[in-house]
């Protein structure tokens, strides 16, 4: 599906990501987990498109699109969210949601239809998944904090893409409103190949079929959840810390 | 002195109090299209002055007609200039347009002038379309086309047996009609123009021309500068080194105005202009004496032009009885008619430009003397002027 | 012998002019990359320092007086403008900032036309430098054209050692670089900003005084400078002083060559070599990114 | 910027009948007037393409105003007696070619530079007629209007001018109303908001842009050649950065958050400098104030809502 190998990322004089390489298949979720710093959001934008890697490659259904653009990527079917809320405050949801669907669909002259049935139905669709629909007529800037999260998310998926990258979704949630979006995860990874990247260890080895723990730019460790839990090398460099 | 409203209105006698209800006794409004603010508005302003004299002399009639006047100040802005041209006519009604100085505004003025069959004189702007391809039986010159002293300059430089010369100007229409008239004067005595340096308008930067005067083995520089740029380049070419080596003359217009700031730089440099300073002739002198008691400042040739330019509309507006709309009658009268200008008497040409005599002046302790005159009865060739 | 002499001294012009063009642009790339600010007038500051210095030297008869007079007013008049105007513009949207600014050009205009008037002066050479310098060729250069060459490199030095070798001056090339970095360096912003802005001002002010006696005062002269000055910015590259400098010289050069050889491409022969820099580096030459 | 409503576009509508019916009550130099401020209006309007449409502040604005002026000229088509339905297009085309050109090297710029680069390039294509020959030069020319399908006589030219002008606009304002309802104005809508974001989500920020700076550029084309038509004279000046900052005062006076604000600051600046003008000979005085107090007093326009 989606295939790094060797990214690297350099900040000047910083290596942000070194050597670092994974999968993404259908049907898998992927965590990466590690402390700050580690490198897991320089990976997501390397794997978006916000940044081009050092060296390295990236392959999406085995085309290479290490140098292509972010919009690009995600026209080939990657979508992503971001650490911090990044939505268009002053426009309804539906509005935002709808502007991820149309990005997919038409271009050049196409653009000129109002293409209103097509795109508010993939957004309607979205905003159902991530269980929106009723705050579909309301503001963004409006949304509480929890709200915007799971607007992220819609407007990625809204797109429609194969592969999701959701830096953080669970960010600034308390745990009742995380439940929720901890168990839409889940279903997402059915149909979607899932990158995500968490801080709270409870969801991560809950939901997660595959873990790399990355410190320093590196990959220390890769496995499933249960391998992790027994890696004495990640229980030093990491949880060790956590706990 | 600038009045605070641009609308300034000024009554020529109490005839102007007479009911509009009497057509032949409603005053004839004249608006004074000119820059009154900006670079030009010196210029502008002696204009408008002299105008008003005239006006004054006349007891504040045309034709039998009172006057009217309303200023507009253009602000030297051809991109403007269509709406204040409309501002005049439409706003003001006026009967009759003067103006202005700025060769682009002067477009909008003469394009009026014909689609809407008003007469316009022109006091001052010199591009040659007006009194060439773009003539028209409403449109009338007081001052000169840009070919004009240029010519006279030319023949003037030949007939002192310079064989070779170079022409420096703003790449701007003036500029290149000038720069026309040089060479067509330059070659009446067998002389050659063999070379025209230009810069774009209105930059002051000579240096890279400076640079390279001394290479083109001519025998004078002759030049098309006014304002700023003259008082520029006459102290810049002194500052190169070139005034003893190369004589620079010119169009009147380079040291017309400017020779105090010019300083020494322009000791000397000869010039061709329709006017210069003692010029003897009787009304010049009358003229200067009733401007200077009415401005307290010393005419100049931008207030002859105004001067004259009210004479032709006197002229004009008595063969048709104060009747300015009968534009056919009007022309006749000024074409017939021989103007009694301060630069000596002239008249006017098939095409509307006077066909007058070009001065050769020489500057001397801040007067731009008359020395002789460089071309005598100067017709513009008035080519591809069709009158309907 | 005699084009070459030409060829001489139309690069000797063009550096000149280019010089005078760093003076501008150095104080405009600074305000933009330290406070953020477009500064549409920054040309009328210049045209101010020419009718300064017109002032100046038509009243007490000496230019050199002109000379510091540009330099302080420029300091005190960008300190003010900025505490009492652009400070509060920081935080406004680009389409606020160019207009408040082009509005600032406006009454600028008017400023000088209600306290002076609307004509061209000229501003005569000091004496002592009113003379000419032969070059090879039987072309001689004006002293003080020269004077104004040694005096713009003499500023340029003194820029290079004040931003590279004092305190203030390695925060200001910080925060011009990084905007964001003047609060981890622990520096009051609201000073640095004040002092560039006075800076600017000042060498802006500086450039029209020189400039007086070379091309005369007269209204809307800031115009060609600010336009001029703007493709400096843009070719070397955001907040750069050596950058500005550098293309500063460039276009001087080329815009004086190009005046010379072919006249009527010289204005779209300096937009082109912009256009190329853009295709090739959008940043500018001189920008680290 | 919101779309004007329905309350709205009946407002406008009611506008447009009054100026429609200037004819029967106005004197030619009034009407003259309202075609000043028609084609001051199709110029803002336009920009207000790139400004409430995109974000973008452009100062080579007036450059493609002036080349659909100059188009008429350039092309001497009147004198080949064809109309309107040659030379607008044409000038459509001329503007649109170059804003696509001149787009595709500034949007590589961001900020600043954006405004530093769009200054430069406008002042090229002023000095592109300002100093060569191409279009008769710097003090500008006079041109022949093209046919329009009525003969125009001295009589009936207000009146003519008066409605094609108000016909004009109101068809670009529609057209722009469409456009922005289509998934391509949205997605403007969308960049003007969150640039980032749109471009996650695959949109084409840098290409919608230039399309954007290309349309802007056509339209204020079709502004420029209904000045020529309308004053038959063009000069350099009409394509100066001033003009361009003039439009961005009346698209800020009006509003950038409405659709229609550009008309509502365009008909407010002609009627301030009318009235300026009448007061004053320092024009500079009344602009500078008006700029003044539309930047710090009326920060939501006219129109009011400012849209973030």
């Amino acid at each position: 599906m989606m295939r790094a190998e060797g990214l690297t990322r350099r900040f000047g004089g910083l290596l942000a990501v070194r050597d670092v390489s994974l999968d993404l298949r259908v049907g898998v979720l992927h965590a990466v987990i590690g402390p700050n710093g580690a490198g897991k959001s320089t990976l997501v934008n390397l794997l978006s498109g916000e940044l081009r890697p050092t060296e390295g490659s990236i392959h999406l259904n085995g085309a290479d699109v290490t140098d292509w653009p972010n919009w690009r990527r995600a026209r080939a079917g990657i979508g992503r969210t971001f650490q911090r809320t990044n939505v268009m405050p002053a426009m309804t949801v539906l509005e935002n949601t709808r502007l991820g669907a149309q990005a997919q669909g038409a271009s050049g002259l196409g653009l000129l239809s109002a293409g209103r049935t097509t795109t508010e139905a993939a957004a309607r669709a979205a905003l159902d998944r991530v269980g929106l629909s009723r705050a579909a007529a309301t503001v963004a800037g409006n949304l509480s904090h929890g709200e915007q999260r799971q607007l992220e998310i819609a407007m990625a998926l809204a797109g429609q893409p194969t592969v999701l990258l959701l830096d953080e979704p669970l960010a600034g949630m308390g745990a009742e409103e995380s439940a929720p979006i901890a168990a839409l995860l889940r279903v997402l990874a059915g149909d979607h190949a899932v990158l995500l990247i968490e801080h709270d260890m409870d969801v991560v080895f809950a939901v997660a079929d595959v873990l790399t723990v990355m410190v320093d730019g590196r990959v220390l460790e890769a496995g499933t959840p249960a391998e992790i839990r027994a890696s004495a090398a990640v229980r030093d460099a990491y949880l060790g810390h956590e706990a | 002195m600038r009045p605070l409203s641009r609308r300034f209105m000024l009554a020529g006698s109490a005839a102007a109090l007479a009911t509009p209800a009497i057509a032949q006794g409603a005053p004839l409004k004249v608006g004074l299209m000119l820059p009154f603010s900006g670079t030009f508005a010196a210029l502008g302003e002696n204009i408008a002055a002299a105008f008003e004299l005239c006006l004054q002399e006349n007891g504040g009639k045309f034709g039998g007609r009172a006057v009217t006047l309303v200023r507009l100040d253009d602000e030297s802005d051809p991109a403007k200039a269509p709406a204040n041209v409309n501002r005049l006519l439409g706003r003001d009604n006026v009967d009759a347009l003067v103006g202005t100085v700025h060769s682009g505004v002067v477009m909008a003025l003469v394009q009026a002038a014909r689609e809407k069959e008003v007469p316009l004189f022109i006091p001052n702007a010199g591009n040659v379309a007006a009194t060439r391809d773009l003539c028209s039986p409403s449109v009338f010159r007081s001052s000169f086309s840009n070919w004009q002293p240029a010519y006279g300059m030319g023949k003037a430089l030949a007939a002192r047996g310079v064989k070779k010369a170079a022409w420096v100007t703003w790449d701007y229409a003036a500029g290149r009609e000038s720069a026309e008239g040089f060479r067509d004067g330059l070659k009446s005595g067998g002389a050659e123009l063999t070379q025209i340096l230009t810069l774009p308008f209105p930059e002051t930067n000579f240096q890279p021309i400076l640079a390279q005067l001394p290479g083109l083995g001519v025998d004078a520089v002759g030049s098309f500068f006014a304002g700023g740029g003259a008082i520029q380049f006459v102290k810049d070419y002194a500052a190169a080194g070139l005034r003893d080596k190369l004589p620079l003359c010119g169009s009147g217009f380079l040291t017309e105005g400017v020779l105090k700031p010019q300083g020494a730089a322009a000791e000397g440099i000869q010039t061709a202009l329709h006017y210069g300073d003692g010029l003897d002739n009787p009304k010049n002198k009358s003229f200067r004496e009733a401007f200077q008691k009415m401005t307290n400042r010393s005419a100049d040739v931008y207030a002859v032009q105004g001067y004259d330019a009210g004479q032709m509309l006197a002229v004009g507006l008595a063969g048709t009885k104060g009747d300015a709309t009968a534009i056919k009658a009007l022309g006749a009268a000024i074409r017939a008619a021989r103007i009694d200008s301060p630069r000596g008497a002239f008249t006017l040409s098939a095409s509307h430009n006077p066909i007058q005599t070009i001065w050769l002046r020489e500057a001397r302790n801040g007067e731009n003397r008359v020395i002789g005159a460089a071309a005598e009865a100067l017709a513009d060739p008035g080519t591809g002027c069709k009158m309907a | 012998m005699t084009a070459l002499a030409g060829l001489l001294a139309q690069i000797l012009n063009g550096i000149q002019y280019g010089l005078l063009l760093f003076l501008i642009s150095s104080g405009l790339t600074l305000i933009f990359g330290v406070m953020g600010v477009i500064n549409l007038a920054h040309g009328s500051l210049f045209m101010i320092g020419a009718y300064l210095a017109y002032v100046i030297a038509s009243v007490t008869g000496s230019l050199w007086l002109a000379l510091p007079a540009a330099i302080l007013g420029g300091v005190l008049f960008g300190a003010l403008l900025e505490r009492g105007l652009f400070r509060r513009f920081r935080a406004r949207e680009h389409l606020d900032q160019v207009l408040l600014t082009f509005a600032l050009i406006l009454l600028f205009e008017e400023a000088r036309a209600a306290l002076l008037d609307n004509q061209f002066h000229s501003v005569p050479v000091p004496a002592i430098l009113d003379f000419s310098v032969p070059v090879i060729g039987g072309f001689a250069y004006s002293a003080y054209r020269l004077a104004v060459l040694v005096i713009c490199l003499g500023v340029a030095g003194l820029m290079v050692l004040f931003v590279e070798r004092t305190k203030i001056g390695s925060a200001i090339r910080a925060a011009a670089e990084k905007p964001e970095m003047v609060d981890l360096l622990g520096i009051d912003a609201g000073r640095i900003h004040t002092l560039v802005f006075a800076a600017g001002t000042a060498l802006a002010m500086l450039a029209g005084a020189l400039a007086a006696p070379l091309q005369s005062v007269y209204p809307g002269m800031g115009d060609g400078f600010l336009i001029l000055s703007f493709i400096v910015v843009v070719i070397g590259g955001l907040g750069s002083i050596a950058g500005a400098f550098w293309s500063a010289l460039l276009i001087g050069l080329i815009d004086t060559l190009g005046k010379a050889y072919v006249p009527q491409a010289a204005g779209i022969a300096v937009c082109a070599l912009m256009a190329v820099v853009l295709l090739w580096r959008p940043t500018g030459l001189f920008s680290r990114a | 910027m919101t779309l004007t409503g329905a309350r709205g576009n009946l407002m406008l509508a009611l506008g447009a009948l009054a100026v429609a019916s200037m004819p029967l009550w106005a004197t030619p130099y009034h009407m003259q007037l309202a075609s000043t401020a028609l084609i001051a209006a199709m110029f803002a309007l336009s920009l207000q393409v790139l400004v409430g449409g995109v974000g973008l502040v452009s100062l080579a604005h007036a450059g493609f105003y002036g080349l659909g002026a100059y188009s008429v000229y350039l092309l001497g088509l009147p004198k080949l007696g064809l109309s309107v339905a040659v030379t607008l297009p044409a000038a459509i085309l001329l503007s649109g070619g170059a804003a696509l050109a001149i787009g595709a090297l500034a949007l590589r710029t961001k900020g600043f530079f954006f405004l530093m680069a769009t200054l430069a390039f406008g002042q090229m294509l002023f000095f592109l007629f300002h100093d060569t020959p191409l279009g008769g030069g710097a003090d500008g020319v006079f041109i022949q209007r093209p046919p329009i399908g009525i003969t125009l006589s001295r009589g009936n030219r207000p009146t003519v001018l008066l409605l094609v002008n108000l016909g004009t606009l109101t068809a670009m304002y529609a057209a722009l109303w469409w456009l922005m309802r289509t998934l391509f104005g949205r997605a403007l809508l969308g960049i003007k908001a969150n640039e980032h974001r749109m471009a996650a989500m695959g949109h084409d920020v840098q290409g919608l842009k230039l399309a954007a700076f290309t349309v802007a550029g056509a339209l204020a084309g079709v502004a420029g050649h209904m000045a020529a038509l309308t004053d038959a004279f063009v000069s350099p000046e009409l394509l100066g950065w001033h003009r361009s900052a003039e439009a961005l005062l009346m698209v800020l006076l009006g509003g950038i958050g409405a659709l229609h604000g550009p008309i509502l600051g365009a008909f407010a600046l002609t009627l301030v400098q009318e009235a300026g003008q009448m007061l004053t000979e320092r024009q500079r005085l009344v602009e500078g104030g008006v700029i003044l107090a539309a930047v710090l007093l009326l920060r939501h326009g006219l129109a009011g809502g400012r849209g973030r």
